[in-house]
């Protein structure tokens, strides 16, 4: 099977991966002082992840990822304030509303590319932050939107199990991001998926043998936009809140951060990305105050030592020991 | 209101005039080294800081104006030398990252040295008072800044066109190789750009310290002013900072007027306008 | 570090952690925790530093606390709302925790508010957001600021009495729900003496180039210029509106600004003359302030800001009353500060019942020549000060 | 319906960057089944007009027939499902990717918009793989196939280059400068492979260097200053006095 697998991820993404990612959900919340720190480390992880068929499939770098963060929560949010909808409704308006807006994000930023593009992804990350501001009627402005529900899982009438406890909706959460894993790499296994990737190595061949990649981007940009929709929406239901903060620059720049730390050559680096920038937040910060200082350093290191983020320093590290020739992954430095 | 509508346009050139001198370092390190530049913004809030210090030191605010470009430029030269060099290959987002990384470094560094608080520079005894006209006021020390940064424009434009730095730099914006072939060492004349765009934040954070004081986190706000400058005008391009910087503090100061809530909208929805219209902003090649 | 420490040695005591939490001081030993929520780390990292000095100086004034060890852990909010939230949702669901004081964002403390009132504990923040005691109030949070409705009237009103001649007031306001409070504070008083209020310039959020704004107060032509913004917009407002001269035409007033440690940013030379509305002030004579500059002064060396005046008294008085009635309970230590008085840094405050807001002092300042200073800090001197609060029906406020 | 005699032909075909005219009035006719070359010295134009005829850059004045069509306001991708497929004089491949999964993107090209399917496995597509194997062989790189595309010889990546266009199943198969950049001893090879292609598809090649197209040319179309100098038989070409003319003064 691998053997006639024509993709070139294809060792990585194998079986075992799917195990390495459910022992690590059952893990995370064993391990970790709290399961609400490991649900914010898979909410990002699932924005990150997100990121990642934009940065590391597709070869987009998109500064608006908090856009379809912020949306997603806002979206829910107002959803199940004012209209009362339950869990899977408001993750579907959440999802809906990111997907829709990486449409119109993505339509006009693919018009152009390189830099360009990139200042147009954070011209709109931008906006989206004042209007959301500006409508603080409905957003709560700067205070935020306070009084997010976390609704139970119901059909009907029934409930079948209440998420107010921390640990059941980590169990949620842990369950929504398996999912979302799973779907992702069924996207990257697919034509569609195999089409992005073509695209990041070279558009104009990808253009040349057939493929309008307009269309690509754009549809991968909405999976993308829906994806991080859902993660906004869950941190919403995480914090029974949304600030400001959930839609700005920031945002998007923390997204991308996790994503390029973790590794853009696989799926498996958002996670590994998501969950060492906010625990690097949540111990660092206990110890000292300045310790954004470090992450700058952790940022340089990265660059300079490990360009294929934590999950390429730890395959390439299983392969030295195991004495393989050097690893399948993709060589970051093509990356557009 | 008419007549105020014309105060807001004059007092938007001179705010244009500003934005142009935080944007022109940005736009010399794009052109010339095809490098995006995240940390321009903390080069910026720490020429503030020098200054701050060396006027607290010396009493003189000409002073630090000489001497805190001088110190931001030496710093990016060993940064440049050490890090940056090993980076200009790499695509757009290490350059993004290792930048970002520099900032949080030079901002948390500042908040160890100098504090948390900002710091205040005082307006130098020789410009302050105002310029009145009927109803309109100008600070003298803001008319300075405008002679000061169309100085600097117009040296910077020396430099670039009449200097054979300036060929070589140019000519390394259109290819390295070119400029190899003429025997130049391009890694120096790259520290130097490098070192020249991060100067020239200084020399910004310097000017803008009677305004703005010195404040640690000041750097991704300066940082987004100069992207949208350089993108409206065209990245790597020199005419195109200056009419961007124009153009945003016009924008900017009329919206005061007109539609103050939007001012930031307004910026940004002008700088994708521009994006979309035309490829390579305003003055920008491909 | 601590928490984690303290979670490994509860675990390797097994049991212990299983046990109800009201039988579980019943281990002696057992330090109690009280949190500080802190913006240490991020843009408002000037904030969180004094405001950890003004809680640490309370703590250390109990080694122990009915018996248990008194331990202080700083919650770093990294300026971050959604940080802040998590942190504590995890102190309560993991550490038991309780009793949480802090916050320097508004936006953090409305939803930290909202959670420690589901956990049943106490909160009290001195931030700047009215609803804290308005219509998102709830049973466990108290707030130690005087809200917009004070500030505006405590500066405003005595502002205007001194100053017969001034007919026409201008504003410079932030587009925020915040600066909207404080603006329709502003019109109102103007109205009710009958004053003109010639204009109003909005600024967006992120703004801090003022000098369009300054261009159309000049234009406006005002004998009052007030200035509603806080924080770095307002320091660079009163910067860039010195800078355009605005002094030698017209009276500044910021209504709201953050005391001591902004005033040594600005400097006696921009102050000079402008009116200042402050939560405190180090030089006012009361009791208990006397003996709050004294002990700063000692451990560190400085004169109090307001948020260590503020986080101080705050964590004093919540302590005090954990202590008063003997009990680690929050609900029970939450009614017991309902409507208490105690002596304050601005003298006799009282904790209103109805809308659990404090009721104290709130100041008009005007910063001083530098010739007159008598020391490095004295850069401002009291005009006036005194107690507005609307009544708490009109807050939005209903005690659950 | 009736098949036109031409495959491919251009009528008055402009492409002008303000006022110089990089292809002036070009009306070229590729026949059916043949393998017809552009020759031309460095700035004739061959180059420009083979951009116009792929759709990297939109022609400015004149008509693209293709199969009887106007294709002229077609995008590059677009002329894909119609028949068309090209090869870049540069080496353009998907570097990272292996040398089948090069192959077998090409072939799922041609499916246009329906390779959007995120939700199907790629295997799903057995006939673009079987298509990928089949070139691989025809290639002879069966033995590279899961090597990563950057990692192949230059001479085998230039081989890649022209397989990758044949993957589609194209009618016209248009490849720009093959042997460019190959060292002495590839070119046969490359000469070999085109002359094979050629035997069923049809050809439209663009080159350089004349010598080594006269061999397995049926048309060769000569170009210069933007214009068809002259069109006709290798013999003929090789005879005519203006194309020596054409390709002396250019060295002189």
């Amino acid at each position: 099977m691998s053997e006639k697998n024509p993709l070139p991820f294809a060792k990585t993404q194998s079986r075992s991966m799917l195990l390495l990612v459910v022992a690590v959900l059952i893990g995370l919340p064993l391990v970790l002082p709290s399961a609400t720190l490991a649900t914010e480390i898979l909410i990002f992880a699932m924005a990150a992840l997100a990121c990642n068929l934009l940065l590391g499939y597709t070869g987009l770098l998109s500064f608006g990822q908090g856009i379809f963060f912020g949306a997603g929560a806002y979206c829910a949010a107002l959803l199940m304030i004012h209209l009362q909808l339950g869990l899977f409704s408001a993750l579907l308006g959440a999802a809906l509303a990111g997907g829709f807006l990486a449409f119109l994000v993505g339509a006009l930023a693919i018009r152009r590319t390189g830099i360009y593009f990139v200042m147009l992804t954070l011209a709109f990350s931008q906006m989206a932050y004042f209007l959301t501001y500006t409508l603080s009627d409905w957003t709560g402005g700067d205070n935020g939107l306070l009084n997010v529900p976390r609704p139970e899982i119901r059909i009907g009438d029934t409930v079948l199990m209440s998420l107010s406890d921390a640990r059941y909706f980590y169990a949620f959460v842990a369950v929504l991001f398996l999912l979302i894993f799973i779907g992702a790499r069924r996207v990257i296994a697919s034509p569609f998926g195999s089409t992005l990737m073509a695209i990041r190595e070279n558009e104009t061949r990808a253009a040349a043998i057939g493929y309008d990649t307009r269309h690509f981007k754009i549809l991968v940009f909405m999976l993308s936009g829906a994806v991080t929709g859902i993660a906004g929406a869950l941190y919403a239901m995480l914090l029974h809140f949304v600030p400001l903060s959930n839609i700005d620059l920031a945002m998007s720049e923390n997204i991308l951060i996790m994503t390029i730390v973790g590794g853009t050559g696989s799926l498996f680096g958002s996670l590994l990305g998501a969950g060492s920038i906010v625990l690097l937040g949540e111990f660092l910060s206990d110890l000292w105050p300045r310790w954004l200082m470090l992450l700058g350093v952790i940022l340089i290191l990265v660059v300079v030592f490990m360009r294929g983020g934590l999950w390429g320093g730890f395959s390439s590290l299983y392969e030295r020991i195991k004495g393989q020739r050097k690893p399948s992954l993709p060589t970051q430095e093509e990356l557009p | 209101m008419l007549e105020l509508y014309l105060f807001q346009i004059l007092n938007g050139l001179g705010l244009g005039m500003i934005y142009f001198l935080i944007a022109v370092g940005l736009t010399i390190i794009f052109g010339l080294l095809n490098f995006v530049n995240f940390a321009h913004g903390a080069f910026f809030l720490l020429g503030a800081y020098i200054c701050y210090t060396a006027v607290s030191l010396t009493g003189s605010f000409w002073l630090s104006l000489l001497l805190a470009p001088l110190l931001v430029a030496a710093l990016a030269w060993v940064i440049e030398r050490l890090l940056i060099q090993r980076i200009y290959h790499l695509p757009h987002m290490f350059q993004i990252l290792v930048t970002l990384g520099i900032a949080l470094i030079i901002q948390e560094a500042s908040v160890m040295i100098w504090g948390p608080v900002g710091k205040s520079v005082a307006v130098p005894q020789l410009l302050r008072g105002v310029l009145v006209i009927g109803d309109f006021v100008y600070p003298y020390y803001r008319l300075f800044l405008i002679v000061f940064s169309a100085l600097v424009g117009f040296g910077l434009w020396l430099l670039l066109e009449r200097t054979r730095f300036g060929a070589l730099v140019r000519a390394g914006s259109e290819s390295t190789e070119t400029v190899s072939l003429l025997g130049t060492n391009i890694f120096r004349l790259f520290s130097m750009t490098f070192a020249l765009g991060a100067g020239l934040a200084g020399v910004a954070g310097v000017l803008f310290a009677p305004l703005r004081g010195a404040q640690p986190f000041v750097g991704p706000e300066i940082l987004g002013v100069a992207f949208v400058v350089v993108v409206i005008g065209g990245m790597g391009s020199f005419s195109g900072a200056l009419v961007g910087g124009l153009l945003v503090g016009v924008v900017q100061s009329l919206m005061t007027t007109i539609w103050p809530q939007g001012a930031s909208l307004m910026i940004y929805g002008a700088m994708a306008v521009v994006i979309l219209l035309r490829p390579y902003g305003l003055f920008g090649r491909a | 570090m601590q928490r984690r420490t303290l979670l490994k040695a509860s675990l390797a005591a097994a049991g212990a952690l299983s046990l109800p939490l009201g039988m579980r001081h019943a281990f002696a030993a057992e330090p109690f925790t009280f949190y500080g929520l802190k913006s240490m780390s991020g843009a408002f990292a000037s904030y969180g530093k004094f405001a950890d000095m003004g809680s640490r100086l309370a703590v250390e004034q109990y080694p122990q606390l009915l018996g248990r060890p008194l331990n202080y852990k700083v919650i770093d909010t990294e300026g971050n709302a959604g940080k802040a939230v998590r942190k504590v949702q995890e102190a309560i669901a993991q550490d038991g925790a309780r009793f949480f004081q802090g916050c320097t964002l508004s936006s953090s403390a409305l939803a930290v508010a909202k959670e420690v009132d589901k956990a049943g504990g106490v909160f009290m923040t001195p931030v700047g957001a009215d609803e804290v005691t308005g219509k998102d109030c709830n049973k466990a949070t108290f707030r130690w600021s005087v809200p917009t409705y004070g500030a505006v009237r405590e500066t405003l009103v005595p502002l205007i009495k001194r100053l017969p001649e001034a007919k026409r007031w201008y504003t410079i306001t932030p587009q925020y729900v915040f600066g909207e409070a404080l603006l329709d504070g502003t019109k109102q008083v103007l109205k009710e003496h009958g004053l003109e209020h010639v204009g109003n310039s909005y600024h967006s959020l992120q703004e801090q180039e003022f000098s369009g704004y300054l261009t159309n107060a000049i234009a406006a032509k005002p004998d009052v210029l007030v200035l509603l913004n806080f924080g770095s917009q307002s320091s660079n407002t009163l910067r860039q509106a010195v800078n355009f001269g605005i002094k030698e035409r017209m009276k500044v007033l910021l209504v709201w600004s953050a005391g001591l440690d902004q005033f040594q940013e600005l400097g006696s030379d921009i102050l000079e003359g402008v009116y200042l509305g402050a939560q405190y002030w180090h030089q006012v004579d009361t009791p208990l302030n006397r003996e709050l500059v004294k002990i700063t002064k000692a451990k560190y060396g400085i004169n109090p800001t307001y948020p260590l005046a503020a986080d101080y008294i705050s964590t004093k008085v919540m302590l005090d009353t954990i202590a008063a009635t003997g009990s680690f309970d929050g609900p029970t230590v939450a009614k017991a500060m309902q409507g208490l008085s105690y002596e304050g840094p601005t003298g006799p405050e009282s904790i209103r019942a109805g809308d659990h807001q404090v009721i104290k002092d709130y100041y008009l300042l005007i910063g001083k020549p530098a010739d007159q200073m008598s020391d490095k800090d004295d850069l401002a001197q009291v005009v006036s000060s005194g107690q507005s609060f609307a009544p708490v029906q009109d807050t939005g406020c209903v005690l659950g | 319906m009736n098949a036109p005699e031409y495959l491919l032909q251009t009528e008055n075909l402009e492409l002008a960057y303000g006022a110089f005219h990089a292809v002036n009035g070009v009306s070229l006719k590729v026949e059916q089944g043949t393998i017809h070359t552009v020759i031309g010295p460095n700035g004739a134009g061959k180059t420009s007009l083979f951009h116009c005829l792929t759709g990297e850059r939109q022609a400015t004045g004149g008509a693209i027939m293709f199969d009887g069509k106007n294709i002229i306001k077609k995008p590059s991708h677009g002329r894909v499902g119609l028949g068309m497929a090209r090869s870049f004089q540069l080496t353009s491949l998907f570097q990272n990717l292996s040398v089948r999964e090069n192959l077998r993107l090409a072939a799922q090209g041609r499916d246009g918009l329906a390779a959007l399917n995120f939700w199907r496995r790629v295997d799903s597509r057995r006939e673009h793989l079987e298509m990928a194997d089949q070139v691989l062989e025809r290639l002879q790189l069966t033995r590279r196939a899961d090597t990563l595309a950057g990692e192949l010889s230059h001479g085998q990546q230039r081989v890649l280059e022209v397989g990758m266009s044949i993957c589609s199943k194209p009618r016209l198969l248009m490849l720009d400068e093959p042997t460019s950049g190959m060292g002495i001893d590839d070119i046969p090879i490359m000469t070999q492979l085109i002359s094979d292609l050629g035997r069923d598809h049809t050809v439209l090649l663009i080159e350089h260097n004349m010598s080594i197209v006269m061999s397995i040319s049926q048309r060769i179309t000569v170009m210069s200053h933007g214009q068809i100098l002259v069109e006709g038989t290798p013999e003929f070409v090789r005879a005519d006095e203006r194309v020596r003319v054409a390709y002396l003064g250019e060295a002189a």
